[in-house]
């Protein structure tokens, strides 16, 4: 394991000084319970939108805090869920009055401590309401699963949601525009290495030469199956398929396509795999109104991509287009 | 022997070394159908109650372990955090403010904490994690209990624990993160059924 | 190899595709020959400001395209300069009048088709002007080498030359401001792996386990020396030391700290590695009054990362805060 | 032999075949002190070429080597590109519009191939470039001339190259990508060298 690192124990807190160190003017780093905070946190009468979840996907969710977006994200320590007393001081710390909106991505742990810190958010007063978000297509949704999970459909969701929250949207309305982006966005992704967390010191699984994950999710966990990886002309479909089926858009659906890097993938080649799927969208008459390619929820330093569709109506078009102001996603201002 | 506030606090200190004897043997489980975390996780919840033990020892059982879950759900997050804090907290619940612990009360707490943990997190019997370690080890610790002492159910409890998790082995998953390798998850022993057989068997070793 | 990409003959014109796609209100992007150009090109009576180089080092230079920085930008072969009639294009489609400033980084390559180039301009009655940069300390800058290689300064030189032509200043104006700026900026970087060239389908060279090359530059060449892997404490001074040796700031120095990852690298370890920097530079009495975080400028798939120090006055940080509109840096717009 | 323009297009169809033949080769060898990808440019510039000769071929040997130059400058890039380039450019000019060569101007336009990549490159003999191919090659090529063919010409011109571009494995390298490894650069062929070599070679075996 090669990391620039110091001590696998102090990872989190060592990047969240440099990262507070970054984006002073952006941020209100605390360290004990890790919150990272809009620095004009409390806005009075807006409903706070606080998401986290493990470190390594930076930048979520802590690069998502700011202006029209986040007003506090829960660090975990390394793909690990962040404990409700971490999600407890980010409602305290942003609390305008208005309530707040938990975005939890559907894992058992992330659901269970996020569930524990609304308890204790409602007994404290405040008006805490919680959505999972389960975007990742390749997991059954099923009885004989913990259901899908929250991959890149979260960041989406944190920026239109963080957008009618800046615009004054009540807590009904932001839950219920959350809901309809959770029912709206089907995400999934591939890995061609493994990355490694750095406690473990050895990567979480280890693929052949040719070999990639179909269908990972973002914590180093083994996808759906394992197969030769393939040109760029069969790997694309190959997640953009399952989503298609998943979501029936129709001739004239209009959506939103976010080609995801998991970290290690070098930009050129998402451009080139964002290529192929906008154009094989097109071809089945769905109009790409809206594009983010990057790498903006990744697993460390894993090389591969995920894809991500969310079928776009008006209103998310505005909000996602109205102003952000965070360390990753900046327009409008 | 008598099973104070002092003698809890005590086997915890124990459970603490050897969840971190075992950090890397859990956290290798956890990577075969997890994300690698659980040795990670558990050990960082459990220096951070031996930190807090140092500070001051709850002057009954019932309030160590009640400390042993604010301190687990406060730090040691992921799936484990909130189950074992819950766990713990309804055994704390269970106990009361009895002065010392004796087979019955034990057996209860145990049964108190599984119900928690199944509260929590709806595993059933079968779906490979801890509740398949303590679910055996309630219902021997329980048959036990009618006349033996706390280390009788505690050892009683161990060994069904031991039984319980190596039986995780050939299951599928259908909870926690390893449910989402389907069959894959086969052939491997469930991190979390592992960490509570090693709980077990730790206080019952205490216990003796 | 595991690459996202069909054929590695086809790569640069496969990823400029989907970055037409992906940012076609910003940029217009020509293939033959190979030049991506600033939507609203030729801007009247502005200087246009070019850069190009090797593929393989994204965002650099196309995802600097846009308004206040790059007019066009000319992609050669992944790790291989552009041909002089790119260059010669980008200029005919971008002259507004006032001439063009070509910013070459500092390989016999880019210089020599740069070079061919200038005078084909020159020759169709444009005034184009040539600045090198040379930031990397890693290189003797001597007799016996081709000179200091051109590295991270380069982001932020565009950046700071690219407003100036924005807000109007003349041809001799902004080569005056570029050589300044490259007479103030020095880099250093380091490679924990090695990277793969598409065509190569091997990496560049290999490390141990526990190795890391100091001093690498962009292009998977070897570093300066090969040496053991040690934490982030020591990691972070291993670059900063020979940058601050070779640019004596004194105490009330000013500097924009510019922390990039060479394209592997996860955004937690390069906060954490700012973090690191931005202390020892307080150390030292220097104030940060501007950084940047993040993979600027990159190596394909290659872990590592580069430290860059530019010493700012005042002109330069109004320029680099002015606003900018391009894929990968956008503020004030 | 007659050294038409036709003929010379046909070996340049033959050094295409060399280049691409040898890709990997160049690409190894500028992979050890350099950036890779030498092979690979020389193979896209001389392919880019064979296909403009397809269309047609100019009518003089000056006319081709002119084809020549601006295809190299404007496909392959990098440091070989105009360097080869200016090389190509500097021996049209000297060959002029003649519609045959012979040995003396063929040793000429070697001589003026190499200034203008000395022009060019500003590398010295022993900087470890093509210089030290080329730089025999002309001293060859101009003493077989007095009196030699072009065949006689090109095969001396050939057989210094290569011995010179041996001769670069010991150097420290001064010029180009490899001058950034210092000392590290030793005991490595430099593959513009070799390209070179590989270039006369192969016109040497045509004009037999
Ligand atoms: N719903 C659940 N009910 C009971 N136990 C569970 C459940 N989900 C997960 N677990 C247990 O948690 C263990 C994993 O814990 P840990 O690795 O610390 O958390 P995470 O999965 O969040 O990384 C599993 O091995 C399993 O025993
Ligand atoms: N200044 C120079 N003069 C002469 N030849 C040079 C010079 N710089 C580099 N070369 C030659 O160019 C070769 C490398 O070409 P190539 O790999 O195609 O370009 P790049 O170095 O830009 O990747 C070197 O092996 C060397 O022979
Ligand atoms: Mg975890
Ligand atoms: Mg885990
Ligand atoms: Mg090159
Ligand atoms: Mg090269």
């Amino acid at each position: 394991m090669k990391k620039i690192i110091n001590d696998p124990a102090t990872v989190v807190v060592d990047a969240l000084r440099g990262m507070a160190l970054a984006h002073a003017d952006l941020l209100d780093v605390q360290y004990d319970p890790a919150v990272v905070v809009r620095a004009d946190a409390p806005v009075p009468r807006k409903v706070a939108v606080i998401s986290g979840g493990g470190s390594g996907h930076e930048p979520l969710h802590g690069g998502f805090v700011g202006r029209g977006m986040l007003d506090a994200a829960c660090p975990g320590a390394v793909f690990t869920s962040p404990t409700p007393d971490q999600v407890a001081a980010a409602v305290a710390r942003t609390d305008g009055g208005a309530g707040a909106l938990l975005i939890v991505k559907n894992y058992t742990g992330d659901v269970l401590n996020f569930e524990t810190a609304a308890e204790l958010g409602a007994a404290d007063g405040v008006d805490v309401r919680t959505v999972v978000i389960d975007d990742d297509v390749a997991v059954k949704d099923s009885l004989y699963t913990a259901g899908r999970r929250g991959v890149g459909g979260t960041v989406l969701l944190e920026k239109i949601v963080g957008a009618a929250a800046e615009r004054g949207v009540d807590l009904d309305g932001c839950e219920a525009l959350a809901r309809r982006v959770v029912s709206q966005v089907r995400s999934m992704g591939l890995a061609l290495t493994a990355c490694t967390v750095p406690h473990a010191g050895e990567p979480s699984f280890t693929l052949g030469d040719d070999e990639m994950e179909l269908g990972i999710g973002i914590h180093g966990e083994p996808g759906r199956r394992r197969v030769p990886v393939g040109p760029a002309d069969e790997l694309v479909p190959a997640l953009l398929d399952p989503i298609l089926e998943d979501m029936p858009l129709g001739e004239g659906g209009r959506v939103l396509l976010f080609t995801n890097g998991m970290g290690g993938t070098p930009l050129i080649e998402l451009y080139l795999a964002h290529g192929i799927a906008e154009t094989l969208l097109a071809e089945r008459g769905v109009a790409v109104e809206r594009r983010l390619v990057g790498p903006y929820i990744t697993s460390l330093e894993m090389q591969g991509m995920s894809l991500t569709v969310l079928k776009l109506d008006d209103e998310m078009v505005e909000l996602w287009d109205a102003p952000v102001h965070t360390p990753a996603l900046r327009w409008g201002v | 022997m008598e099973c104070t506030a002092e003698s809890v606090a005590e086997a915890l200190r124990a459970v603490a070394a050897v969840v971190v004897e075992h950090r890397d043997e859990l956290n290798r489980l956890d990577r075969a159908i997890g994300d690698g975390d659980h040795g990670e996780n558990m050990a960082r919840g459990f220096t951070a109650l031996v930190s807090k033990l140092d500070d001051h020892v709850p002057s009954s059982p019932g309030g160590v372990l009640k400390l042993v879950a604010t301190t687990l759900i406060s730090t040691v997050g992921g799936a484990a955090g909130p189950l074992y804090g819950t766990a713990f907290l309804r055994a704390a619940t269970s106990v009361g403010d009895v002065a010392s612990l004796d087979g019955a009360v034990v057996a209860a707490a145990l049964r108190a904490a599984l119900d928690g943990v199944v509260a929590r997190g709806k595993a059933e019997l079968g779906d490979k994690t801890m509740v398949d370690a303590l679910t055996p080890a309630v219902a021997m610790a329980e048959s036990v209990a009618v006349g033996g002492g706390v280390a009788e159910v505690l050892s009683a409890a161990a060994d069904a624990a031991e039984l319980g998790a190596d039986s995780t082995v050939p299951l599928v998953a259908r909870k926690g993160r390893a449910s989402y390798l389907g069959e894959r998850s086969a052939g491997h022993l469930d991190p979390g059924a592992r960490s509570t057989s090693l709980l077990l068997r730790t206080f019952a070793g205490r216990a003796r």
